[in-house]
């Protein structure tokens, strides 16, 4: 019995590694530190009514945001492990396997779990007030999605200390992830950490188009629709398509693993080239599907801190769409060396380099935003003027890897890794974090501090070409990706050297960032005004942090500008007081259940991987059973009346 | 720039606005789910000759159930749209007895595929048998789990409508209902089509 | 206002007669491929394409007939979202299909 | 910090990485930079069209982003001019609509091409010799159809020959890279990719295996070799004279998982490579590989060309005949 308990405990606790010990010591006391915390405060029914089952989307995109935040230092840990491993030829500091799940789990983190939930944070916190709108379209359904990327993403974390890492690979190209060479938990984890978010990411699409396509202020028409929201659309219509496709593939792999089919197997006619093709019709479209809501920021940063209006709105609204459009009929240009005919190389070719075109028509009107504005250099314009050259070059080198027989020199070679990092950074990252930096006033009531701001940003900066140059360079000398280590011989070691010094150095400004954000809390700059930045749009019409039904009275649009012009006709005497008539505000309930059915799929999901079927079982009803109770809701929504509405904007100083 | 009051009068509810709302959402779930099979279709048209030496469609496929099956779906794709009518007429009774009519239908088709696959797999036929088998069976699978996961919708539903009647929440479920199972219908369709059609040529 | 103003009354969603003919013609597009197919009538080529325009076919006719695809609120974003996905679902079988065949050129 | 200072900083630095890039692009551990045959001349070529065409576009926005954002920062002195509502002008955007267009259209000219001619042998006066590529966990295995040699991560060419590699794999998806010679093309069990690469100089280049196959993956490494025709013949016939054959058993040996050092066998079973490859037939038309092959040149060459093109075709999932090419 014993010898069984501990059998089973050898496998199923991943051992062996002091990194991962000290990881297991240090979640253990975490978690007793946050049970003790809210024990002793009595903080429990506060932390469940309040945050866990709440549906506003104000304080879910806080959720997403934090999450993401904790990811993005848990991919950044990956990443820094990974260069110093490479740091110096033949180094033994983490062995062939380790190395291979860490970056795996850096690519599937980055992207799925830190871009994607970033994303959705932003899109929470802003479309809503942007557009003049109270809540989502659907809110149960927003929290509903954001427990089912939290869940999908603890699943996936868990591996690192339950059950072992997936080590096939972000994308997990089979055979390499099917049983025979990825036994175990790990490539399961994968599995179904990305499919469990992945719903919820669907779901969250869907939800953002009907929000901006219906629930926008009276008078927005689409053409008087910020950008930030455009590209929330377009974004959104590239995730209602591509997440099925993604769905359904790991679906299929998860058959091979599990039930035997042959779909990507080697043998029984099976097709590994079939998952590639699959799997990048939705991983090309998901790469646009992060940085659109990147270039939506930009315009709006840009606008606003050139005290001047967005160039070419009708320009930009079409580039968004054609890219939304044009992605999906590029997929191949990832396996350009698979083998596959002249024809359909040529034509992925040029499908891909179209994307430049629109693309750059975005860059130009940016610049032109600028051109004849006054540019003021606050933070949230520094990452945007930042981008600028970080994206063009990165761009640039997409477009010659496009190039198809190019590409079979760069394919799989560093070259291509500095390539996406340079879109992925250069463009989501410091896209999100202009993001971050412009509305943390609006959601959190203060300013981020300019000062260890700059510092942060600077190190990011200098670091970021300091670690991704030298990796051009080292694609052009046959370095290939997901190399574990290697030899004197190539020549490679210098600049190796120079890129981990760079990675660290972007470590720096990420803890620059923290403190910045802790340091913010007591000290930051209060904002008083609901204004801090001068800006343009209607979230910035309303105090911060906005109250929890957003709109005291739902605003009358009538610029695509409106709060700057509503500014400027206050300014110029022309603007016309009308009488407020306050109305009671129909919300929606909080609710459990999205939580309780999200830990339902968590269950489904740990169960398939343990391939505890049924455990899985268990999670099917339970799933069931959350859905029909839901379905027997009808006492969903109440009513705020007039005299709590009139408080509460009383109480932050506005008088209605 | 306050507007003072809404500019339409308050002739209808809040209600009925929400609702209406979900009926765009739920058809653009539709939308996604059609990708979802059509990511199926492009598995099963790569997938269509790779028996690696097992049996093939044309060997093991009896076409006389899938025949049987396909008009019962046809059929109650039309008694879910007479559900439509009945609501629209605002008969509850009626309503709640077409869509019990639908859902035996749809209960009789899960039947017989559940009956099909015992067949199939009797014949020695499975999932793990080859790519080709693989891809039908997740292909015809997936759809028929969605036609028992639109039986167990259906059921809450009947008992929704017998409690509450028919209001602008009931109405909007009614309406998405049917959307679904004239969707599922279509897509059996194109199964019909491809895999059996196609597959005894 | 934008979440209002595409609200005038409630269309009735289709009539007894439109579902009858609905119906009536998704049985005949059934039963003529499947004739056709039964008794092998046509050349294989011509065979696959005339009972693949027999499921669009029929497709369109529950559009009209069953999901009255013409009605509703406007702008139709339904349909729009709907002729979306069919371009992506085309898409995805003809550029599998056609990726995966491995010609030379 | 000013805006200016700030953007002499960014511009700083990438001039100082490009320039690091460019400058030592003559060194000859640049292995892409320093193409040693036709195939990656070719593909040189294309990488600095490339370039050239790109920087045409990025370097002038890259000076037009340092000018904007100098020219109009915010400071109470600046006489620049500031129009608030400017925001739409036709020709402005005909223009960079325009140009990119203009770029992608020449980019995709040469792209095209390039892809058309990569797909044939790079010399057509001279045959080419086949060479038979299976990756395995973690080594490559050469065969020579046409001189009935094999060998283990160790790859000899004669100079001047087009050498048609047929690539196939019994491990999980590697790819077949030789930086030096030309790009590279993936190794996939069931199928046989195809690939020409030709050295023009005799000479020692680096092979690696460029896509990630499991634990061993990064000392997935080949030494290619390339000779003049005489000395590769020579070194032929010293295969044969002095090396082992290789048997059936030795290929399972050689298939576990694991390193393997240099190995040289002086013949190996007949038809090796085509077992290998319909073992896991999955349903492509391989005809296309396996039958055009080069002209016999050698007394071996027949064991290849006897395959006849319905082997392929009866295997299981191998038919495609209703799939309509
Ligand atoms: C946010 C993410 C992001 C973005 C925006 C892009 C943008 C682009 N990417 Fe990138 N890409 C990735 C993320 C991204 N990519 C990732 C993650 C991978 C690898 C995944 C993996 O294998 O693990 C990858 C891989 C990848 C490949 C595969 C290479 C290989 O595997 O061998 C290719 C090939 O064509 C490519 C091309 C492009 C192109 C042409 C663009 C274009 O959209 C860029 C367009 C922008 C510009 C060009 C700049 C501005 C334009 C102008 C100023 C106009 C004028 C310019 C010209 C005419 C040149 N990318
Ligand atoms: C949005 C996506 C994203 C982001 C932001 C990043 C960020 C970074 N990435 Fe990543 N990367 C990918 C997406 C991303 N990456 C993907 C998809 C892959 C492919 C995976 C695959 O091949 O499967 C990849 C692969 C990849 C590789 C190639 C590995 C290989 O092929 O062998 C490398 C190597 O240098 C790398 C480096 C970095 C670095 C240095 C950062 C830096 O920006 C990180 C900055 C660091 C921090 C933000 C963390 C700060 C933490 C601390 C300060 C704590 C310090 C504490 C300790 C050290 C204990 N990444
Ligand atoms: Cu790859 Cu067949
Ligand atoms: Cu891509």
């Amino acid at each position: 019995m014993w010898e069984d308990i501990k059998d089973f405990a050898s496998t199923f606790f991943v051992t062996g590694d002091p990194l991962i010990y000290g990881a297991d010591v240090s979640i253990v006391l975490t978690m007793l530190a946050i049970v003790f915390v809210l024990t002793k405060y009595k903080k429990w029914g506060w932390l469940w009514r309040e945050w866990l089952t709440t549906v506003d989307h104000k304080r879910i995109g806080i959720m997403y945001l934090i999450a993401s935040l904790l990811m993005l230092f848990r991919g950044g840990v990956d990443a820094l492990l990974m260069r110093l491993q490479l740091a110096f030829p033949n180094l033994e500091f983490l062995h062939a396997d380790h190395y291979n799940a860490i970056f795996t789990t850096h690519g599937t983190i980055m992207i799925l779990f830190m871009a994607m939930p970033m994303m959705f944070g932003l899109f929470n916190m802003v479309v809503p007030l942007q557009i003049g709108a109270r809540d989502v379209a659907y809110p149960f359904l927003n929290a509903l999605s954001f427990w089912l990327f939290f869940l999908g993403a603890m699943l996936f974390n868990l591996s690192f200390v339950i059950g072992g890492s997936p080590d096939a690979g972000w994308l997990s190209y089979p055979p390499l992830s099917q049983n025979d060479f990825s036994p175990g938990p790990g490539q399961n984890f994968w599995i179904w950490g990305i499919q469990i978010s992945g719903i919820g990411s669907l779901a969250t699409g869907i939800n953002f188009i009907v929000t901006i396509l219906k629930m926008r202020a009276p008078g927005m028409t689409l053409s008087k629709m910020p950008l930030f929201s455009w590209s929330v659309l377009s974004s959104s219509i590239m995730i209602i398509f591509a997440f099925p496709i993604l769905t359904i593939t790991i679906a299929l792999l998860f058959l091979d693993r599990f039930a035997g089919a042959h779909f990507f197997t080697m043998d029984g006619g099976g097709n590994p080239m079939m998952y590639l093709n699959l799997i990048w019709m939705w991983g090309h479209p998901e790469v646009y599907i992060v940085v659109v809501p990147a270039f939506g920021i930009f315009s709006e940063v840009v606008a606003t801190f050139s005290r001047k209006r967005i160039f070419g709105y009708k320009s930009m609204v079409w580039a968004l769409m054609a890219i939304a459009i044009a992605s999906f009929f590029t997929w191949a240009h990832h396996f350009f060396t698979m083998g596959t005919s002249a024809s359909v190389i040529a034509f992925f070719a040029i499908s891909t380099m179209v994307i430049a075109i629109p693309t750059g028509v975005k860059v130009f009107n940016w610049l032109f935003t600028m051109f004849r504005g006054r540019i003021s250099f606050k933070q949230p314009m520094l990452w945007t003027i930042a981008f600028i050259p970080c994206f063009l070059v990165g761009g640039a080198t997409g477009v010659m890897l496009a190039v198809a027989p190019a590409d079979y020199q760069y394919h799989n070679s560093y070259f291509l890794i500095a390539h996406f990092h340079q879109v992925l950074i250069g463009g989501v990252v410091f896209g999100y974090l202009a993001g971050i930096y412009y509305w943390w006033p609006k959601l959190f009531g203060f300013k981020l501090d300019e000062k260890l701001g700059r510092w942060g940003f600077w190190f990011w900066n200098i670091g970021f070409y300091i670690c991704f140059m030298p990796q051009y360079a080292l694609g052009f000398m046959g370095m290939t990706r997901r190399y574990y280590t290697y030899g004197w011989d190539r020549g490679w070691e210098d600049l190796n050297l120079v890129s981990t010094v760079g990675a660290f150095m972007m470590g720096i400004g990420f803890i620059f960032q923290v403190w910045q954000i802790t340091y913010s809390i007591k000290h930051g700059e209060r904002d008083t005004t609901g204004d801090p930045w001068d800006a343009r749009t209607l979230e910035w019409s309303i105090p911060s942090p906005a109250p929890f039904y957003n709109f005291a009275v739902v605003p009358n649009v009538k610029d695509s500008d409106d709060w700057w012009a509503t500014k400027q006709a206050k300014a110029n005497g022309t603007y016309k007081e009308e009488p407020v008539h306050l109305e009671p505000i129909h919300m929606p309930k909080n609710s459990g259940i999205p939580i309780i059915m999200s830990t339902f799929w968590f269950l489904i999901g740990f169960g398939f991987t343990f391939g505890w079927v049924w455990m899985a079982v268990v999670g099917f009803i339970g799933v069931a059973v959350c859905m029909w109770v839901r379905s027997f809701q009808y006492d969903t929504d109440y009513y705020v009346p007039v005299d709590e509405v009139r408080r509460t904007e009383a109480s932050l100083g506005r008088v209605l | 720039m306050m507007a003072n009051h809404h500019d339409h009068s308050h002739g209808h509810d809040h209600h009925e606005e929400h609702e209406q709302l979900k009926v765009l959402g739920f058809w653009i779930f539709v939308v996604t789910d059609c990708i979802l099979f059509g990511t199926l279709f492009a598995t099963y048209a790569v997938m269509m000759h790779s028996f690696a030496g097992g049996p093939t469609g044309k060997e093991l496929f009896e076409l006389p159930g899938i025949i049987a099956s396909t008009f019962i779906l046809l059929t109650s794709s039309f008694t879910s749209g007479l559900a439509v009518l009945a609501m629209n007429k605002g008969k509850v009774k009626e309503l709640i007895a077409w869509l019990a009519v639908t859902a035996v239908l749809g209960l009789a088709f899960v039947v017989l595929e559940v009956n099909e696959f015992t067949h199939l797999m009797h014949e020695g036929a499975t999932m793990a048998t080859s790519g080709f088998w693989s891809a039908f069976f997740t292909l015809v699978g997936t759809h028929g789990l969605h036609v028992s996961v639109g039986l167990f919708w259906m059921v809450a539903l009947m008992m929704q409508l017998k409690r509450r009647g028919i209001n602008a929440v009931t109405r909007r479920k009614v309406t998405n209902l049917s959307l679904y199972w004239h969707f599922l219908d279509v897509v059996w369709i194109f199964l019909f089509t491809v895999v059996y059609l196609m597959g005894v040529m | 206002m934008t979440q209002h103003q595409n609200h005038g009354g409630h269309q009735d969603h289709g009539s007894l007669k439109s579902y009858v003919i609905g119906f009536v013609l998704s049985i005949v597009l059934t039963i003529i491929p499947l004739v056709l197919v039964m008794n092998q009538m046509l050349e294989k080529t011509a065979l696959v394409i005339t009972i693949l325009v027999m499921a669009i076919l029929q497709f369109v006719v529950q559009l009209f007939f069953f999901m009255h695809i013409r009605e509703g609120e406007k702008p139709r974003y339904n349909v729009q979202t709907l002729i979306l996905g069919l371009v992506i679902v085309f898409t995805i079988i003809a550029g599998s299909i056609w990726i995966m065949m491995f010609n030379k050129y | 910090m000013s805006g200016g200072k700030m953007l002499r900083q960014i511009h700083f630095w990438i001039l100082a990485a490009l320039t690091t890039v460019l400058l030592s692009g003559c060194g000859s551990e640049y292995l892409v930079l320093n193409p040693k045959g036709p195939v990656a001349e070719t593909q040189y070529n294309l990488i600095i069209i490339s370039t050239i065409l790109c920087a045409v576009i990025i370097v002038p926005v890259l000076a037009l982003t340092a000018f904007i954002v100098y020219r109009y920062r915010d400071k109470p002195d600046n006489k620049a001019p500031y129009k608030p509502e400017w925001a739409h002008n036709s020709v402005l955007e005909a223009i960079w609509w325009g140009i990119p267009v203009v770029i992608i259209a020449i980019l995709g000219y040469f792209t095209v091409r390039d892809t058309y001619v990569l797909k044939e042998s790079p010399n057509k006066e001279v045959a080419p010799m086949t060479v038979q590529v299976t990756a395995l966990d973690w080594k490559w295995m050469f065969t020579y159809p046409e001189q009935n040699i094999a060998t283990v991560n160790y790859l000899e060419i004669p100079v001047g020959v087009p050498v048609h590699f047929q690539i196939s794999a019994e491990a999980p998806m590697n790819s077949f890279w030789v930086p030096s010679l030309g790009g590279q093309v993936y190794a996939m069990a069931g199928m046989a990719t195809e690939l020409y690469l030709q050295a023009d100089e005799p000479g020692e280049f680096a092979g690696f295996s460029s896509n990630f196959s499991g634990e061993k993956f990064a000392h997935m490494q080949f030494k290619v070799v390339a000779k003049p025709q005489e000395e590769f013949n020579k070194w032929v016939s010293e295969v044969k004279g002095t090396s082992p054959a290789m048997t059936k058993e030795d290929y399972n040996e050689l298939k576990k998982p694991g390193l393997a050092e240099e190995k040289l066998y002086s013949a190996f079973p007949e038809g090796l490579f085509e077992e290998i490859v319909q073992k896991y037939g999955h349903g492509h038309d391989m005809d296309h590989v396996m039958q055009k092959q080069p002209a016999p040149t050698g007394d071996k060459s027949k064991e290849t060309s006897q395959l006849p093109p319905t082997d392929m075709s009866n295997m299981p999932g191998m038919d495609h005949s209703s799939m309509k090419h």
